[in-house]
C-alpha cells in the first residue's frame, strides 16, 4: 500500500486552477462546521447503491461515513448522473466523489484529482461454467461479448478488439444487465471487473454455479476518491484518514462486510 | 419467497413526488409559452415569426440533457448571473422545450379552423386579438386535446432524464433498484405499469375535457 | 319604384371607388364604383362568379382590395390609420356560407360581438341578443342549440341577427334569403324594410328578383367584376340597355310567367 | 490521440447506425399510427378495444423499459432480437402509438359533412376513410405528427440500453473516460440539430406542398 | 299541371314508410309516408325546421331513421341485410351545404365517385365528370380550383355535378338552387327536366316555388315533421287545405304581385 502523500495521484503537468467552487484549499476557521457532500453513482453496488428505504450504502458510503466521523464534518450524500458527474463536482455542486472511480490517466487532470489509491481490481473473462473454450479461443470465435457501457471492461473489450481480436462488443448499460445478457445465452462471454463480480457471486450462490472466470485481463487498477484539484486541504485530510483507516483492523472488517475480502 | 425488489416498491412510490412535480411545471409552463409561440407563428409580424421559429428548432431538436446541462451551468450561472437549484431547472427547461412542442401542437390545431370563423369574428368589429382568442383559440384548443395528451406522456418519461442534474424520480428509482438487487424484469416492469396507470388516468381526464368540450353535431365519428 | 325611396336621405353612407382584385391569374373585379345613401337599399345581383361576394369582402376590408377606396361616414376604410376594427362595428355582415362560430350556441353566437367587441354588460347583451332573434323568428328552444344542430334556415337567420344586434350603420348581405322558405323570406324581407326606415342602410346581394323589385332602391348589376349597368329595379329587369342583362333576367319572366 | 481525432469518428459512426433505425422506423411508425387512428375512430367495438389497448400499453410505457422488456424480456421465451432489430421494433410501437394520437384527434375534427357526402355517393366506411377523410385528416395531423417524428429522433439515443451503438452511447463512452461532457454533448447536439431540422424542414415543405388552396387561412 | 307527369310512369321506384326520427328531446319527423314513381319530379316545401333535410337524409340512411322503412326499387334499404353501400350509388343526393370534399378539386369531387366507387377506368370517369360539369356549366377554366377558391353558385352546381355523374335512379335535392342566379336556376333546371325525361327521378327540397309550379308532378308540404298536406302544384298553393298552407304560399302572391 502507498504512503500517504499530500496529493494523491494527479496530473504531474497541470496547473492547478483556482476557481469559485473551491471550497477548501486550506483549512477552515478553527470552530467552522466543514460541510462535505458527496457525489455518487448509486448503480454500482457493493461500492454505492440504495437500500429500500431510500438511503445510500456501500463501502465507499461506508469509508465516507469513517473519515467525516473522524473529523467531525457534516457529509451529505447526494446520487448522481455518472456523466455529469464530473461537471457537478468542478462546479461545486459536489466537493469529492467515491463511487468506485477508477483511477485513469485521462481522468486525473486539471478537472479532478484523485487520492491514494484504496481499492485493486483485475479485469475479468467470465463465460457459462460449462464452456470449456480456451480465453484466446472465445476472443477469437466472433462470439457477443457483453461489457458495462463506459466501463474499464468497454476500455478493455476496445483494447482487444484493437489488437485485432475477432468479438462482437454488446456494450450495455450496467454489469447486471451484461451479466443478464450472458445467462440469457445473448452473450457467449462478459468481460467485468471483479471488484463487481466477486461480491455480486458471494450474494447470488446460483448465479456463480452457472458461471466461470476463463481468465484475468491486465495489471491490477485501482480505485480513488476524487477531488477538485484546488482542494489541496481536504484531499490531504482524505488521504491521512484513508491511510489511517487502511493500517486499521476496522478496514479488513469492511472489506469484509460488502464481500470484498 | 417474495422478490427482493418488493421491499423497495415505497423507495420508487416516493418517486413520484418528484415526478409530479416536473410534469405539473413543465407541461403548465410550456402551455403558457406554446400557445403565444403558436399565434406568433401564425398571426405575428414577419420578424416576429423568425425569431419563434428559431426558438421551436433550437428546443425542439436539442437533445433534453444538453439543455439542462447548458442551462444549468452555462446559461443561468454564466450569462445570467443565478444561480438556480436542479428541480427549478428542470421545470424551466422541461417548459421551455415543452413549449417548443405545444406550440407545434396548438398551429396544427389554429390550421383546422375554417377560414369562415375569422372572417365572420373581423366582420362583427373584432381586432384580430379578440377574434383569436374569442373564436379561434377556443376551437383550436379543443382540437388541440389529443395532441396535448401525448405531450403529457412523453413528459411524465421524460422528467427522468433529469436525473441529469441529480432530480431523483421514478424511474432513476427503478434504475438503481434494478442494480442494487440484481433483478431487473420485475422492477421494469412495475415502473411500466406505474407509467401506464399515470398516462392513462392522465389521459382519461384530457379525454373527458375532450368529449365535454366536444362541440355538439359538429365533428364526426364517420356516420 | 322601391319601396325604401321615400327615406333616402342625400347623404352619402358608403362610398366605393375603383375597387380591383385579382387572384393569381384571375382579375374577380376590374374597377367598381358607387355609392349607397342612407336609408337607401340597394341590391347588387350577377351571374355567379361575377365578383358579387368578392367585393362586400372588399367593402369592409375581409378581403384587400388591390386598389381603390371605400368610405364609411366620410371615413376612409382604405386608409391605413383608420382603426377599422372600430368601423366593421359599424358594417354588419352577413356571410353566404353563415359562418356561425361553431363552439357557441344560437344565443351566445350572437352575444359576442355585443359583449366582446361593444363591452355590453352581459345582461344587456343577452336581452339585445334575445329580441335580435326572435326579430327573425328563432325561439327560445332554438337559442341554445350548436350551429351544427341547427337546419339552413335557421343558421341563416342566426347569422343575420348577429348582424343585426349590432346596430350596425350599414349592414351588407351576401344572399340574406337564400335558405329561407317564402314566408321567412317574407319576414326577413319586412325586417330589412324596417330596419331601413331607421335609416340602416342596406346593400344585399340576392338573387331573389322579387325582392330586388319589392324593396330596392336601385340595382347594379355586376358582370365579370364590373357594373354593367346600374338603375332602377323595373327599368333593369324589364327593359335592360344590355345584352346579357336581358338574357340574365328573361328566366324571371319565363319561370314565374304562369301567374 | 487527441479528443476530436478520436471522438469525431466514433461518433460519426454512431451517427450513421442512428439513421439507420430511424429510416426504417419513422416510416413504419406512421403507417402504424395511421391505422391505429383509424382503427379508434372508424373500428368496431373489438377493433377499437385493442387498438385503444395497444395505444395505452405503448403510450404508457417508459421507451426504457419498452426496449428492456423486447431485449430481455423476449430472450427469456428464447426470442433473440439484435440490438437493431430490438431498437427498431420499439420506436415503431412507441412512436405509433403516439402518432396515432395525433390521427385520431385529426380525423375527428374533419366536419361530418365530409363524410355524408361519401356516403352517399355509395362509398363504404373503408373507402370514405381512405379516400376523403384520411387525406385531409393526415394535413391536419402534420404539424403534430412532426412533432413525434422529431422526437423520435431524439429518442433514438436510447438505443443504447440495449447495446446499439448509436451516437449517445458511443457519447456514453467517451464521457466516462475523459469526463468531458460539454465537448461531447455540444457534438451531439449538433448531430440531432442537423437530423431534426433536415426532418422539420422536410415536413415543412410536406405540409405546404399538401395545403388546400383556399381553405387555410395562412399554413407558411 | 307539372310538366314532367307526361313521362311517369306507374312503376314506384322510391317507398317511403311511417318514418319517425327524434333528437334527444325533439320529435323531428312524426312518420312520414309518400312514394315517387319513376320520372317524377316531386317537391318537398314547408317552413324552416320542418324537417325536410332530416328526411332526405333518413332516406338514403344518412341519418338513420328511428322507426319505419324505406324501398327503393324494390329493395328495402331499411333492411339491414341490404348493402347500402351499393344502394346508395344508385341514389344521387344534392347538399344543403354543398359538402363538396375541402381537399379536391372541382373535377376530382365529381370523378371520385367514379374512380372509387364504380371503379371506372379513369379516363372514362374524367370524360363524364367533364360532362356533367358542363352540364351545370362549370366550364374548364374552373374544373381544376378547389372548393375553396369557387363562388357559391359554383360550388352548388359542382356538388350537382357529383351526384349527376353516377348516373343515379334518384337524386335528392336539398336546396339545389338556392346560390344560383335565376338564369343559372333556370339551367339547372332545366337539366332536372332532362334528366326527369330519361327517366331519372327527383326529389326536391326547394324553397322556389316558381320551380315547383313549373316542374313538379306533385308538391309534399311538411309542417312540423309530418306531410301535412300534397296535391297538385298549384292546388296546393293556390287553393290550399289548411291556414299553415295558406300563409306559407302567401308571400308568394305578394312578393311577385308586382307583375
Ligand atoms: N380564394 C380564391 N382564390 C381563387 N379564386 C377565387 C377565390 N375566391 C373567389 N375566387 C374566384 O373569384 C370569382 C368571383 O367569386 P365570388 O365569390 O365573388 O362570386 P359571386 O359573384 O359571389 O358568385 P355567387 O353568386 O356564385 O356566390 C369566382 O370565379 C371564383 O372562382
Ligand atoms: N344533429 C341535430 N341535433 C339536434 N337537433 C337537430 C339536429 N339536426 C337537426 N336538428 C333539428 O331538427 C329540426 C329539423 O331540421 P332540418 O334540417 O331537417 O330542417 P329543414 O326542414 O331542412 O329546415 P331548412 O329549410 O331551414 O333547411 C330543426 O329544428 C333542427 O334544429
Ligand atoms: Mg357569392
Ligand atoms: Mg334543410
Amino acid at each position: 500500500k502507498p504512503a500517504p502523500s499530500g496529493t494523491g495521484t494527479q496530473c504531474p503537468e497541470c496547473a492547478i486552477p483556482v476557481t469559485s467552487a473551491c471550497k477548501f484549499v486550506t483549512a477552515p476557521p478553527e470552530g467552522e462546521k466543514v460541510h462535505i457532500v458527496l457525489g455518487f453513482d448509486a448503480n454500482y453496488p457493493p461500492f454505492t447503491y440504495v437500500l429500500p428505504n431510500g438511503s445510500a450504502a456501500g463501502f465507499d458510503i461506508d469509508v465516507m461515513k469513517w473519515i467525516a466521523n473522524k473529523y467531525g464534518w457534516e457529509l451529505e450524500l447526494k446520487p448522481w448522473d455518472w456523466s455529469t458527474i464530473v461537471t457537478a463536482l468542478e462546479n461545486g455542486d459536489l466537493d469529492v466523489i467515491a463511487s468506485g472511480m477508477s483511477i485513469t490517466p485521462e481522468r486525473a487532470s486539471e478537472k479532478i484529482w484523485f487520492s491514494i489509491p484504496y481499492y485493486s481490481y483485475i479485469h475479468e473473462l467470465v463465460a457459462k461454467a460449462d464452456d470449456t473454450r480456451s480465453a484466446d479461443e472465445i476472443l477469437n470465435s466472433g462470439a457477443v461479448i457483453a461489457v458495462q457501457k463506459g466501463s474499464t471492461a468497454e476500455e478493455w473489450a476496445d483494447k482487444l478488439l484493437a489488437e485485432g481480436y475477432n468479438f462482437q462488443k454488446l456494450a450495455l448499460n450496467s454489469y447486471v444487465e451484461a451479466l443478464q445478457a450472458l445467462l440469457d445465452g445473448r452473450a457467449q462471454a462478459l468481460i467485468t471487473d471483479s471488484a463487481f463480480l466477486e461480491p455480486y457471486l458471494k450474494q447470488h450462490p446460483d448465479v456463480a454455479a452457472q458461471v466461470r472466470v476463463v481468465t484475468t485481463l491486465g495489471a491490477p487498477e485501482t480505485y480513488g476518491i476524487a477531488t477538485r484539484p484546488c482542494d489541496i486541504w481536504l484531499r490531504t485530510k482524505i488521504n491521512d484518514a484513508l491511510h489511517e483507516l487502511m493500517t486499521s483492523p476496522e478496514w479488513n472488517k469492511l472489506l469484509e462486510k460488502w464481500g470484498l475480502g | 419467497m417474495d422478490p427482493v425488489w418488493w421491499e423497495y416498491i415505497p423507495y420508487i412510490l416516493q418517486g413520484a413526488i418528484w415526478t409530479f412535480t416536473l410534469v405539473g411545471g413543465g407541461l403548465a409552463l410550456g402551455f403558457a409559452i406554446g400557445v403565444p409561440v403558436a399565434m406568433g407563428q401564425k398571426y405575428g409580424p414577419t420578424w416576429l415569426k423568425a425569431v419563434l421559429d428559431a426558438y421551436v428548432w433550437f428546443f425542439r431538436g436539442t437533445p433534453l440533457v444538453v439543455l439542462l446541462f447548458l442551462f444549468y451551468w452555462g446559461v443561468f450561472p454564466v450569462l445570467l448571473g443565478i444561480k438556480l437549484d436542479a428541480l427549478t431547472t428542470s421545470i424551466i427547461v422541461l417548459g421551455l422545450r415543452s413549449g417548443a412542442y405545444q406550440s407545434q401542437i396548438f398551429r396544427g390545431a389554429l390550421n383546422s379552423v375554417d377560414e369562415g370563423q375569422m372572417l365572420a369574428a373581423r366582420a362583427l368589429g373584432m381586432t384580430k386579438w379578440q377574434a383569436i382568442t374569442n373564436i379561434i383559440l377556443p376551437q383550436a384548443l379543443r382540437i388541440a386535446i389529443p395532441g396535448w395528451t401525448n405531450e403529457y406522456a412523453i413528459i411524465l418519461k421524460d422528467s427522468a432524464i433529469c436525473f441529469t442534474l441529480g432530480v431523483i424520480e421514478i424511474l432513476t428509482r427503478t434504475r438503481y433498484v434494478v442494480i442494487s438487487t440484481g433483478e431487473a424484469l420485475g422492477p421494469f416492469l412495475f415502473a411500466g405499469i406505474l407509467y401506464i396507470i399515470f398516462t392513462y388516468g392522465g389521459t382519461k381526464v384530457f379525454n373527458i375535457i375532450y368529449e365535454k368540450y366536444h362541440i355538439p353535431g359538429l365533428v364526426g365519428k364517420g356516420v | 319604384m322601391g319601396r325604401g325611396s321615400e327615406m333616402v336621405g342625400d347623404e352619402i353612407v358608403l362610398r366605393v371607388e375603383n375597387i380591383h382584385k385579382r387572384y393569381k391569374d384571375q382579375e374577380v373585379l376590374k374597377g367598381v364604383t358607387f355609392e349607397v345613401r342612407r336609408g337607401e337599399t340597394k341590391v347588387i345581383a350577377g351571374p355567379s362568379g361575377a365578383g358579387k361576394s368578392t367585393l362586400l369582402r372588399c367593402i369592409n376590408l375581409l378581403t384587400k382590395p388591390d386598389k381603390g377606396r371605400v368610405w364609411l361616414e366620410g371615413v376612409e376604410l382604405t386608409d391605413p390609420e383608420t382603426n377599422i376594427n372600430k368601423m366593421r362595428q359599424k358594417i354588419g355582415f352577413v356571410f353566404q356560407e353563415f359562418n356561425l362560430f361553431h363552439h357557441l350556441t344560437a344565443l351566445e353566437n350572437v352575444m359576442i360581438g355585443l359583449t366582446k367587441v361593444k363591452k355590453l354588460p352581459k345582461d344587456v347583451a343577452r336581452k339585445k341578443a334575445e329580441e335580435a332573434l326572435l326579430t327573425v323568428h328563432i325561439t327560445e328552444d332554438l337559442w341554445h342549440k350548436y350551429p351544427a344542430q341547427l337546419s339552413g334556415g335557421q343558421k341563416q337567420r342566426v347569422a343575420i341577427a348577429r348582424a343585426l344586434a349590432m346596430d350596425p350603420v350599414i349592414i351588407l348581405y351576401d344572399e340574406p334569403t337564400s335558405a329561407l322558405d317564402p314566408q321567412l323570406v317574407g319576414e326577413v324581407l319586412r325586417v330589412m324594410e324596417e330596419l331601413a326606415r331607421k335609416g340602416v342602410t342596406g346593400l344585399v346581394v340576392t338573387h331573389e328578383i322579387g325582392f330586388a323589385l319589392e324593396v330596392a332602391d336601385e340595382i347594379l348589376f355586376m358582370y365579370g367584376g364590373r357594373i354593367l349597368e346600374r338603375g332602377p329595379p323595373r327599368e333593369v329587369v324589364f327593359s335592360p340597355k344590355h345584352e346579357v342583362t336581358r338574357k340574365f333576367f328573361e328566366n324571371i319572366t319565363k319561370l314565374y310567367g304562369g301567374k | 490521440m487527441g479528443f476530436w481525432e478520436e471522438f469525431i469518428p466514433l461518433v460519426l459512426h454512431g451517427a450513421v447506425n442512428t439513421l439507420w433505425v430511424l429510416v426504417i422506423s419513422i416510416p413504419a411508425s406512421v403507417a402504424l399510427a395511421i391505422a391505429l387512428g383509424s382503427a379508434r375512430v372508424y373500428g368496431n367495438a373489438p377493433i377499437k378495444a385493442i387498438a385503444t389497448a395497444f395505444v395505452v400499453t405503448f403510450r404508457g410505457f417508459p421507451l426504457v423499459v419498452t426496449l428492456f422488456l423486447l431485449f430481455f424480456g423476449l430472450a427469456d421465451l428464447g426470442i433473440y432480437l439484435t440490438p437493431y432489430q430490438t431498437a427498431t421494433l420499439a420506436f415503431v410501437l412507441c412512436g405509433g402509438s403516439y402518432m396515432s394520437e395525433y390521427v385520431r384527434g385529426a380525423i375527428r375534427s374533419i366536419d361530418i359533412g365530409q363524410s355524408l357526402a361519401a356516403r352517399a355517393l355509395g362509398m363504404t366506411k373503408f373507402q370514405e376513410l381512405i379516400y376523403i377523410i384520411l387525406p385531409q385528416a393526415i394535413r391536419r395531423a402534420l404539424p403534430g405528427l412532426s412533432n413525434e417524428i422529431i422526437y423520435q429522433i431524439k429518442y433514438s439515443s436510447l438505443a443504447f440500453v440495449v447495446g446499439y451503438e448509436e451516437i449517445f452511447a458511443v457519447s456514453k463512452t467517451f464521457i466516462s473516460r475523459y469526463f468531458m461532457p460539454l465537448q461531447v454533448f455540444m457534438v451531439d447536439a449538433a448531430l440531432y440539430l442537423a437530423m431534426t431540422t433536415a426532418a422539420a424542414y422536410g415536413l415543412r415543405a410536406l405540409e405546404y406542398k399538401l395545403r388546400i388552396p383556399g381553405l387555410e387561412m395562412s399554413i407558411r
